[in-house]
């Protein structure tokens, strides 16, 4: 039937901007978009007016001129001559190595909790409930806080090593020293080093690669890819056979052996940290700011993954246990084979929601003085240029950033795991 | 309750039983708690046989069943099951389920896993069959219960007959000598239940040890060679299904009978 | 084969289980040592609890409760590793009302018993209409006794005298009897919901002070904008007559609201003391932030929500973007944007104090995850229920008024809870813009020289302060969540 | 005059402080703000209102400061804020004098063994952050060829934490804080001040450029403070001088008795002697809140009348 | 598919139909997407005639029932109900949506409100009828549809049927001129489709017009004056009651009640 025609097309009133449903949401838009760009356009006359009475043109030119101020924890080298460029650089380096220790410790102690919670132990799974409550009922602020002092609290100054009969001595065979100013472990050294590799010349972005290091996470990872190819043939051979040949001490071999012998070769050997002067010297050194950050921050998240390890466990219903159990499956593999697989779905989403929170608590660096991108270039650059526009602007612009990604990581995932069904 | 009529006359002359005895419980008793829930269980089942268990709701029928591969444990009495007897010992425990297979109410497929991949994962990691063995035996046996087309789906894409169906073959795949079922087609529409006890049927006609949970008395009495009725824990009476359904002795049986027929 | 007939003739007596089973030996083997691993975990984790608890024990057992320094307590206790409460006695009023005046503290606590009162009718289903008017005449029977003088004695007495009334009435009749005289027209109580909805404008002159005009200026903009709409809606239809109705309403507020109260507060003045916001602080300010945050966030929530759902593409995307941005930062950088940028944003010469600031901020934030929790509750309802809406002719607005908003929100409550919660935890955060919360305050008490290297007294007051607070809301959101589940139809 | 007006029409005067150093802002358990900035806003208020006790203090953080003051949150800073050309000219802010001339200096424990500051080198060193403080301890450790490990914290109370667990070897600030700090060590002796002063702190109130009124009240404020100790003036004998006009003039115009130099400013002829009734002469502002016989035990140095060798010094009242 | 017999026969004789048109449909087209899911049609129902409109699932029975109250928007051709045409002009929406009322299978009654606020709601917010009026008139089709007394319940302390009724009741309070029933007890059990049906008579008998898609062929043959059959999205066929069912015209029509009677 093409012979209907739009009785309405000649007639157009203005009332139908309102009253025709095919004008209508158009009109709501016109006005929702007009209504936006007005706050949005006020906003920056605003913001244009208010600057300007201030004097201060917004600008970022500030970011190349000298930071002037030193950073104690840093991943690449810096010194107060680097511009605010790099000292952001630095914050932000920080603020990715504290989230990424949080999260791998939160998950594994995540996990392990929730795990306890479902345990038919009564006093472990009671401990655990105590622990998931503790921590998410008490601002994760506080809890940073907390450790923080305790860590000053309760571990030996450097000076208590030193003397005689020092007060304190370093733990496991005399490599690792905990003080309250940080923690103290030996670092890698090559005596036949092969150098390094520079990016980036002198920009604010430069920085090195050990080749050594290069080379051994190449043979690492080479080690592990053949491993899998191992696992792979095992695969072959049990679909074959259904006898699963036992190859963990091939893969532990390919994985450890050519990496250990090229260690010896570049002549590996590890420099032990000592006491010099006012602190210990050499090794790596990782600062109480930032062990009372990651250790708050993953005990915090940890309670909050135990909750959601324990439901995507319960959410498996217990006939699929009892359904492995009855096949004759040992409680393990019906752990690996039937249950995880299902609780990881519903375990996953969540989870990864929790990564971003703990990013984003990572914030909270400020309060112990960890300097990560809110106490760099939220915090003393915006301080010393008083550039607060611009620097507010790319704090959260790293933010989002940061952000967007790891919800784009998730949502691939979601879409990636559907259950199919009817 | 219900009572389908089934298309086909099960085979009689091939449901053989044996001498073997299959299961044998002595004296078993059970408690939950403090709430003695199974009393005082004497049963012999010998190889072949196919038992109907029936009951009121919450009578222990499910957990007789379930004990008898230890998914439930009993706290006195003996279950021995092919000679084996059911203790804490893990062993013993393993070695019964791997020759007994269940059939649960809701199915409990692996929703995570296809078709054939459910019927094949216990046959590889318990059974160490290899794995083309173990998928050519998993298509014979979907074949049986006629489902071997959808061997690459996802059980959630499949009716509830089908997927009984599915959890049937599955246990089939792991070679059961007995095969227990609980209720196996109490959650499915009237159509699907005649597959589904189509299916059974079949199985018990190749000689299938069986004890099944199950209200359906068109089922009973044409495939079972004994009918347990129980009640508070205890059997009370066990019989010929003839017998049973038109003499039944004690006051009990004959109330339930009166109910659900 | 009639060998295998058997039929029992006496049924077995019930039999109680083995001892091993039962009883303290049974439910020991059962729950702590039922194998090698759990006994071994067992008695690891028992360990650590006696040694926790010894430890904890011994440094909070002290007897410092009246020490009126550090140095002080020192004496008190013998020195040695132990609490020194001196401090939490001195500064406990402090933590819990920061530089309220101390003669006003009735109107924080008054608030908060009110905020109790107005939440209970939607919150706890089970306590019925008659039981929130009497707690309602209770609260307020009991300030205006304390407040004294003849004219609050007569009214205390009188309010709780109604408050009995009612709950005798409520004892004396029964279900059955109620029903029978609402049959006869027998008038119900209003409904609680009625106090729920005065209560935010009550609220702001309680704890600020000032002219109680003021709150009922702007709360008679909503009943103009209510009116407005009726008329208008009826004349010109519901798009164009919502639309006026706003814009009657923002007159209202923008330009004659203010008048109105000094001009009323001229004649008849109804004013408390008033008490600035940098007044407020310690846990009464976190409260405050948290309250007014869910407050204000739950509208602002809805209408993202209802954008994110909606087809109109620009408007979702614009929900979306807002939405998305504020999740994607954090709380701490948009404080940052209340502390130092809002007032560049604003038109020049506009000076809000810090505290709202914050409270805009954090009000902002609050709405983009109560967005997400309402559309959750949106999602939740099954798409009969706006067909049902359209079908019986009722429009968008009144659909979302009367059918999809009150059940989504019931849904929503639990999240809303847990995002209260959140935000209530999060408001520590404003110690890092200067802000005097307990975490702030802490700070500034170990700047006395009595108190200075005080930490653990401190932190752990706030701790159990924040504890107790938490814990039970979660312990109410689960029940809610349990309830939901129970009872849905 | 548009802060004064707007000042005396709030009746209240609004002015930023600290949130929390030891003698020189905090809050006591009634929460009435005490010390040395706040006794400078006191004065301010007593001046302009009549009222030392109309003063809402706004607590603020070195990060807050500025924008408090600039978006006119307060009327007036009196914050241990240095005063720097770029403050003055970038920042556009008016320092209206000086109360408090300052330094940074180190205070480390007796027990490490050192005596100069220039012998830190590799000293893990606390900085409170926010100030121009790490500024120059980078400078100071880049000049002298050493290196340090800066510990950045927010607050003072959580600076002297670490220092006093042995977290870092010294603590710097302004060495009037240095000494606030240690007068609460249990053992005050345990630790010592480094000779070494890096860097000249001069600290004093400040007001937003282009209100020049204002600017004047606060800076004569503080200017009348100085000058009562200089003439002998005080919290106590201020009502008898000022009940008639004595023999000294300045006294006289400073209090009232004569000329009309309240009026100029826009306030009546009483304020000084209302701010020195209120709060005291400089010289008892800094007795009572960090001199010698205060826990904080500042000894008066460089704060010290210009006659005594100081470099406390107000124009003339004329 | 089942055939409930109602307790009393219907009186034809009150159903009346009158020269007047309630519902006119002129060659109209539906695509959900690119799937044509309604193909040309044609229809025109007069006041007070009981349309019983059939068909095989997916025929299209629902969407072309929504399309006349406008819950789903028609591409090509033309509607008119009760002389308003269905246009974009929201306008028309609302007045035809006044005069029609609907049922749906799944009662969609407001599980927050009372009985009596379902049935009041409407009336007041879109009629404007005073609270008073409003809920006199309830109570009065509450009464016709026999559950006054249940006036101060929620909808889930009502069984199935009963809710079906508070829905129809819901309707009624609104004074359609029109009825739509989309499969109103197909969602039901045996015995609550007899009360639904009842309801629905008694409807019939006062003279609604009604459009019924059902599978209910007693009612069909008992109440309606046409029967539509529908298929892939066209009417295939209609027909008096009688002569549809006893003498189909078309193959599909034959099928499709071979299969279901
Ligand atoms: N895990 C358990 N803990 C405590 N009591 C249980 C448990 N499982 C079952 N019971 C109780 O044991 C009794 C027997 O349960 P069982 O499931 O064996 O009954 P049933 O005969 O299978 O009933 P149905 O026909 O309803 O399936 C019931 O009273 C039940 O409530
Ligand atoms: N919203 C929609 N989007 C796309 N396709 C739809 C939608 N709703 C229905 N359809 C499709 O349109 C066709 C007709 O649907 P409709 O619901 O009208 O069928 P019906 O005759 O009512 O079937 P039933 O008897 O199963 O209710 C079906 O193929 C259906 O899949
Ligand atoms: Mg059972
Ligand atoms: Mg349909």
């Amino acid at each position: 039937m093409t012979t209907t025609t739009d009785p309405h097309q000649a007639s157009f009133r203005l009332s139908m901007l309102l009253y025709d449903s095919r004008y209508r949401s158009m009109t709501i838009q016109i006005i929702a978009l007009i209504g936006f760009l007005t706050l949005l356009g006020w906003l920056f006359s605003n913001t244009a007016n208010n600057l300007a009475d201030l004097g201060k043109e917004p600008s970022f030119r500030f970011l190349s001129e000298p930071a002037g101020y030193d950073i104690n924890q840093r991943l690449l080298e810096y010194t107060n001559r680097d511009t605010h460029m790099r000292a952001a650089l630095m914050g932000l380096l920080n603020t990715l190595l504290v989230a990424a220790l949080g999260c791998v410790t939160a998950t594994i102690l995540g996990v392990i909790i929730g795990v306890l919670r479902l345990s038919p132990n009564w006093i472990v799974s009671r401990l655990s409930a105590v622990y998931v409550e503790a921590f998410r009922n008490v601002p994760v602020l506080l809890w940073i806080v907390f450790t923080m002092a305790i860590l000053i609290e309760t571990l030996p100054a450097p000076k208590a090593f030193r003397g005689e009969t020092p007060e304190a001595t370093m733990k496991l065979f005399d490599s690792v020293a905990f003080t309250n100013r940080g923690t103290y472990i030996p670092e890698p050294l090559f005596s036949n080093t092969l150098g390094n590799l520079h990016f980036f010349g002198e920009s604010s972005l430069r920085f090195d690669v050990s080749l050594d290091l290069i080379l051994l996470a190449v043979l690492f990872f080479g080690g592990i890819f053949a491993s899998i190819k191992i696992k792979r043939r095992a695969d072959r051979i049990q679909e074959q056979t259904g006898d699963r040949p036992t190859t963990w001490y091939w893969s532990l071999g390919v994985i450890f052996v050519p990496t250990l012998i090229v260690m010896v070769a570049l002549g590996f050997h590890l420099g032990y940290p000592e006491l010099k002067g006012f602190n210990f010297k050499g090794g790596i050194y990782m600062r109480n700011s930032l062990i009372a950050l990651w250790l708050a921050l993953s005990l915090y998240t940890a309670a909050f993954i135990a909750e959601i390890v324990r439901a995507g466990i319960l959410a498996i219903s217990k006939g699929q246990t009892e359904a492995a159990g009855a096949l004759g499956l040992r409680p393990n593999r019906t752990m690996n084979l039937v249950v995880l697989p299902q609780a990881l779905r519903v375990i996953i989403p969540p989870l990864i929601s929790n990564y971003l929170n703990l990013t984003k608590n990572s914030s909270l660096a400020i309060a112990v003085g960890y300097m990560d991108i809110t106490g760099t270039l939220g915090g003393i650059t915006m301080n010393q240029t008083g550039r607060e526009l611009e620097t507010v602007l790319l704090l959260m612009l790293v933010y989002l950033a940061i952000s967007l990604t790891i919800s784009a990581v998730m949502n691939w995932y979601n879409e990636s795991v559907k259950l199919k069904e009817r | 309750m219900s009572s389908i009529t089934l298309d086909h006359h099960a085979d009689r002359s091939k449901m053989q039983v044996s001498e073997e005895v299959a299961i044998e419980i002595n004296g078993m008793n059970k408690w939950y708690g403090a709430f003695h829930v199974l009393r005082d269980i004497n049963l012999t089942v010998n190889q072949g046989e196919r038992i109907v268990i029936a009951g009121p709701s919450g009578s222990g029928k499910s957990t007789l069943i379930r004990c008898i591969n230890r998914l439930e444990e009993h706290q006195e009495g003996q279950i021995i099951v092919d000679g084996t007897e059911l203790t804490s010992d893990l062993k013993n425990v393993d070695k019964v389920r791997s020759e007994v297979g269940m059939v649960f109410q809701h199915f409990n497929l692996f929703p995570h896993l296809t078709i054939l991949e459910n019927c094949t994962l216990a046959p590889i990691w318990v059974r160490k069959t290899p794995k083309k063995e173990a998928e050519e035996r998993a298509m014979h046996f979907l074949e049986k219960v006629k489902i071997p087309e959808q061997a690459h789906k996802y059980p959630g894409m499949l009716s509830g007959g089908q997927q009984q169906r599915v959890a049937i073959a599955r246990s089939l795949c792991m070679m059961p000598r007995i095969m227990l079922f609980d209720e196996p087609t109490s959650a499915l529409d009237p159509e699907m239940i005649k597959e589904v006890l189509e299916t059974m049927v079949s199985l018990a006609e190749e000689g299938m040890t069986m004890l099944c949970v199950t209200h359906e008395m068109g089922f009973a009495k044409e495939v079972a060679n004994r009918v347990i009725f129980m009640d508070a824990g205890q059997i009370v009476e066990q019989n010929e299904p003839e017998e049973f359904f038109n003499n039944p002795q004690s006051e009990r049986t004959k109330l339930f009978l009166s109910q659900i027929l | 084969m009639s060998d295998m007939s058997y039929v029992r003739s006496e049924m077995l007596p019930e039999r109680a289980p083995p001892a091993s089973s039962v009883g303290v030996i049974g439910w020991m083997r059962a729950n702590l040592f039922s194998s090698v691993l759990n006994s071994i975990l067992s008695i690891v984790s028992l360990v650590l609890v006696v040694w926790l608890l010894s430890a904890f024990l011994s440094w909070a057992l002290s007897p410092t409760w009246s020490g009126t320094s550090v140095n002080n307590c020192r004496e008190l206790s013998g020195g040695g590793h132990v609490a020194c409460w001196g401090v939490i006695r001195e500064r406990w009023v402090q933590l819990l009302f920061g530089f309220y005046p101390p003669e006003e503290y009735w109107r924080p606590m008054l608030a908060f018993a009110l905020l109790f009162v107005a939440v209970t009718p939607v919150l706890f289903s089970m306590i019925s209409r008659r039981m929130n008017w009497v707690m309602l005449c209770v609260v307020l029977g009991v300030t205006a006794l304390y407040l004294g003088g003849l004219a609050g004695s007569i009214a205390g007495l009188a309010l709780l005298a109604l408050g009995a009334a009612i709950a005798y009435k409520a004892l004396s009749t029964d279900k059955d009897a109620r029903a029978a005289e609402i049959a006869e027209g027998a008038k119900r109580l209003p409904n609680p919901l009625i106090f729920t909805a005065i209560f935010p404008f009550l609220t702001p002159w309680l704890l600020w002070g000032g002219s109680l005009w003021l709150p009922i200026a702007a709360a008679l903009g909503f009943v103009l904008a209510f009116y407005a709409y009726r008329y208008l809606a009826a004349v010109l239809g519901s798009l164009s007559g919502l639309i006026l109705s706003v814009i009657v309403a923002l007159v209202w507020w923008l330009f004659m609201a203010v008048p109105f109260g000094n001009a009323i507060g001229g004649i008849i003045p109804l004013d408390l003391v008033q008490v600035a916001s940098r007044d407020f602080g310690g846990f009464m300010l976190s409260l405050t932030i948290g309250v007014v945050a869910i407050g204000c966030s739950l509208p602002i929530g809805i209408v993202l929500a209802l954008g994110r759902q909606s087809d109109l593409f620009i408007v979702k995307t614009l929900c979306v973007g807002f939405i998305e941005f504020i999740r994607g930062v954090p709380l701490i950088t948009l404080l940052f944007v209340a502390s130092t940028l809002l007032n560049i944003f604003l038109p020049p010469g506009t000076n809000f104090d810090i505290i709202l600031r914050v409270l805009i901020m954090v009000t902002l934030f609050a709405s983009a995850y109560m967005a997400e929790v309402i559309r959750g509750g949106l999602a939740a309802l099954p798409r009969g229920q706006y067909e049902a809406a359209d079908a019986l002719g009722l429009d968008y607005w009144k659909a979302q008024r009367l059918i999809i908003m009150p059940q989504a929100l019931k849904i929503s409550i639990p999240g809303i809870v847990s995002t209260f919660i959140g935000v209530f935890k999060d408001t520590t955060l404003v110690s890092i813009i200067g802000l005097l919360d307990p975490l702030g305050l802490s700070n500034s008490i170990r700047a006395d020289a009595n108190w200075i290297g005080l930490i653990w007294e401190l932190y752990g007051f706030i701790a159990l302060l924040f504890f107790v607070f938490c814990f039970s809301m979660s312990r109410y959101s689960m029940y809610l969540e349990r309830r939901l589940r129970t009872d849905h139809r | 005059a548009a802060t004064l007006d707007d000042v005396k029409a709030r009746g209240k005067l609004n002015c930023g402080v600290a949130t929390g150093v030891p003698g020189f802002a905090a809050p006591d358990a009634n929460g009435r703000w005490e010390g040395f900035d706040v006794a400078v806003c006191r004065a301010v208020a007593a001046a302009v209102l009549g009222d030392s006790d109309a003063v809402e203090f706004v607590p603020t953080t070195g990060k807050t400061r500025f924008t408090a003051l600039a978006s006119g949150e307060v009327d007036m800073l009196a914050r241990n804020t240095t005063w720097t050309l770029s403050r003055d000219v970038d920042l556009k802010f008016t320092f209206v004098g000086v109360n408090y001339y300052d330094g940074q200096g180190f205070l480390v424990n007796k027990d490490l063994g050192v005596s100069s500051a220039k012998e830190l080198d590799g000293a893990t060193v606390c900085i409170q952050t926010g100030t121009t403080t790490e500024l120059n301890l980078a400078d100071f450790f880049r000049t002298n060829n050493m290196s340090y490990e800066p510990v950045p914290i927010e607050t003072q109370a959580e600076a002297l934490q670490q220092f006093n667990a042995g977290a870092c070897d010294s603590y710097t600030t302004d060495a009037s804080g240095l000494a606030a700090a240690r007068s609460t060590f249990e053992d005050p002796s345990s630790a010592i001040i480094m000779p070494e002063i890096i860097s000249k702190e001069p600290l004093g109130p400040l007001v937003r450029h282009g209100d020049n009124e204002w600017g004047d009240v606060v800076r004569w404020t503080l200017n009348a403070l100085v000058t009562a100790e200089e003439f002998g003036v005080t919290s106590t004998n201020v009502a008898e001088l000022s009940a008639a006009a004595g023999d000294n003039p300045e006294i006289n115009r400073l209090l009232g008795t004569e000329g009309s130099l309240g009026e100029m400013l826009g306030l009546d002829a009483d304020w000084a002697r209302r701010a020195i009734a209120s709060v005291g002469n400089y010289g008892e502002v800094f007795a009572t809140n960090i001199g010698e016989d205060t826990p904080i035990g500042l000894a008066r140095g460089l704060n010290a009348q210009w006659r005594d060798g100081g470099l406390i010094y107000s124009p003339p009242f004329r």
